[in-house]
């Protein structure tokens, strides 16, 4: 399994927090969101916006960045803290 | 309030809702360090004006467990590129109201210089790389703050 | 402590024998200023080793009337580079021992580039021109202090 | 009348923290040097440091800057305060 979990605007406009996906060659960041695109097509325009952002495992990552099963993922947009 | 003294060179990061105080922050980074002439802290608070909106307040969310990270990666960074004695960040959380302090980052160090990069280096790149949000409460409703250009590009010019 | 509320964009010098509260100086930046979300300060304090001797205290002399004048010329500058808000500048005189602050520079901005910049500056300007003499006590005696030629030189960079 | 004021170092080396000169053609801090290595030659070799900074009524000044009767001339060492 893998956890994905989005955060603040994105979370507000996904109206989500958190879901599960099995891994199934989920190899990548980039193979990650399309599954979950796959699963969720409404959201297909929201999470292809060029500005999210992405982390594995509490690590800011690019998209190619590889994936285990097990590993937390999450999406959010820019930060704004400070 | 207890205060306990760190070790030399310790750092302390917390995320916390409750407000802090600067003076015993500064207390704190001082206790017991004689090797340490220069200190440096910026910190910040909920200001009244953002794009031309009145500001009421802010909600502060955070991803826990990657935001200690960050900031550990990010004080990391600073002790490699310079000499410092002891390093402070607290950064809150939640909901917060007009003037009520953000964030607060102090160092500790033998040299002024090496203090003031440190702490400019921390806060640059905890704009871009902390996993923090702001939702501005303003009188016209609320909205998650865009980054900013200036941040992305204030934090490449360390590299 | 009374603390007297100074109009915006006003700024504080002040030449003392006597200790200061970083915490109160602080507040007083801070005290009814909600357009200014940046805050950044410089706190130098007597530290134990210069040159490898063992530093006991330190007596710090000036020149009562050229010390006002340069550091308003410093601040004048400062405020002519950039945004900024209220400025303090507290350097203390006399005889002080390890530990104890000797300077404290406060500056508040919208912008923290703008705060950091400023307080930078005002510190580098300070070091070369605001006539303080330092002489050090030692367990091997009293000497005054040699200026330092990276002091000249930070300086020389903001020109 | 110009009157004449040590710091620091300085003034223990020279033992003197102050001095009244008269204003004659004292038009500037090179010849207000001179005239006190004049009038107390046993301080040239300190008064004449490259060293040495001086100021005409609280402003740092170079040595060609005009001096006039009833300003306040000050020599000191390089500045160790902050």
């Amino acid at each position: 399994m893998i956890k994905v979990i989005f955060f603040a605007a994105l979370r507000e406009q996904l109206n989500c927090s958190e879901i599960e996906l099995k891994y199934e060659n989920l190899s990548s960041v980039a193979k990650v969101k399309q599954a979950i695109i796959d699963t969720y097509p409404q959201w297909q325009s929201i999470l292809e916006s060029a500005s999210l952002l992405s982390a594995v495992n509490h690590d800011m990552v690019d998209a190619e960045f590889p994936v285990k099963s097990g590993d937390e993922v999450a999406f959010f947009p820019p930060v704004t803290g400070g | 309030m207890t205060i306990i003294v760190p070790p030399n060179n310790q750092q302390r990061i917390s995320i916390q809702k409750e407000d802090f105080n600067l003076g015993d922050e500064v207390a704190l980074l001082e206790a017991d360090n004689h090797e340490d002439g220069a200190i440096v802290t910026f910190s910040g608070r909920v200001r009244n004006k953002n794009l031309g909106l009145n500001v009421k307040g802010l909600y502060l969310e955070h991803y826990p467990g990657m935001t200690e990270k960050s900031l550990e990666k990010i004080v990391d960074d600073a002790k490699h590129r310079w000499q410092l004695g002891r390093i402070t960040i607290i950064h809150r959380i939640g909901q917060l109201y007009l003037g009520e302090q953000i964030v607060f980052v102090g160092v500790t160090s033998k040299h002024r210089q090496d203090a003031f990069a440190a702490t400019e280096f921390i806060m640059d790149f905890l704009k871009v790389n902390a996993p923090f949000w702001k939702k501005e409460l303003t009188e016209q409703g609320e909205n998650w703050l865009e980054a900013r250009s200036i941040d992305k590009n204030k934090a490449q010019q360390w590299n």
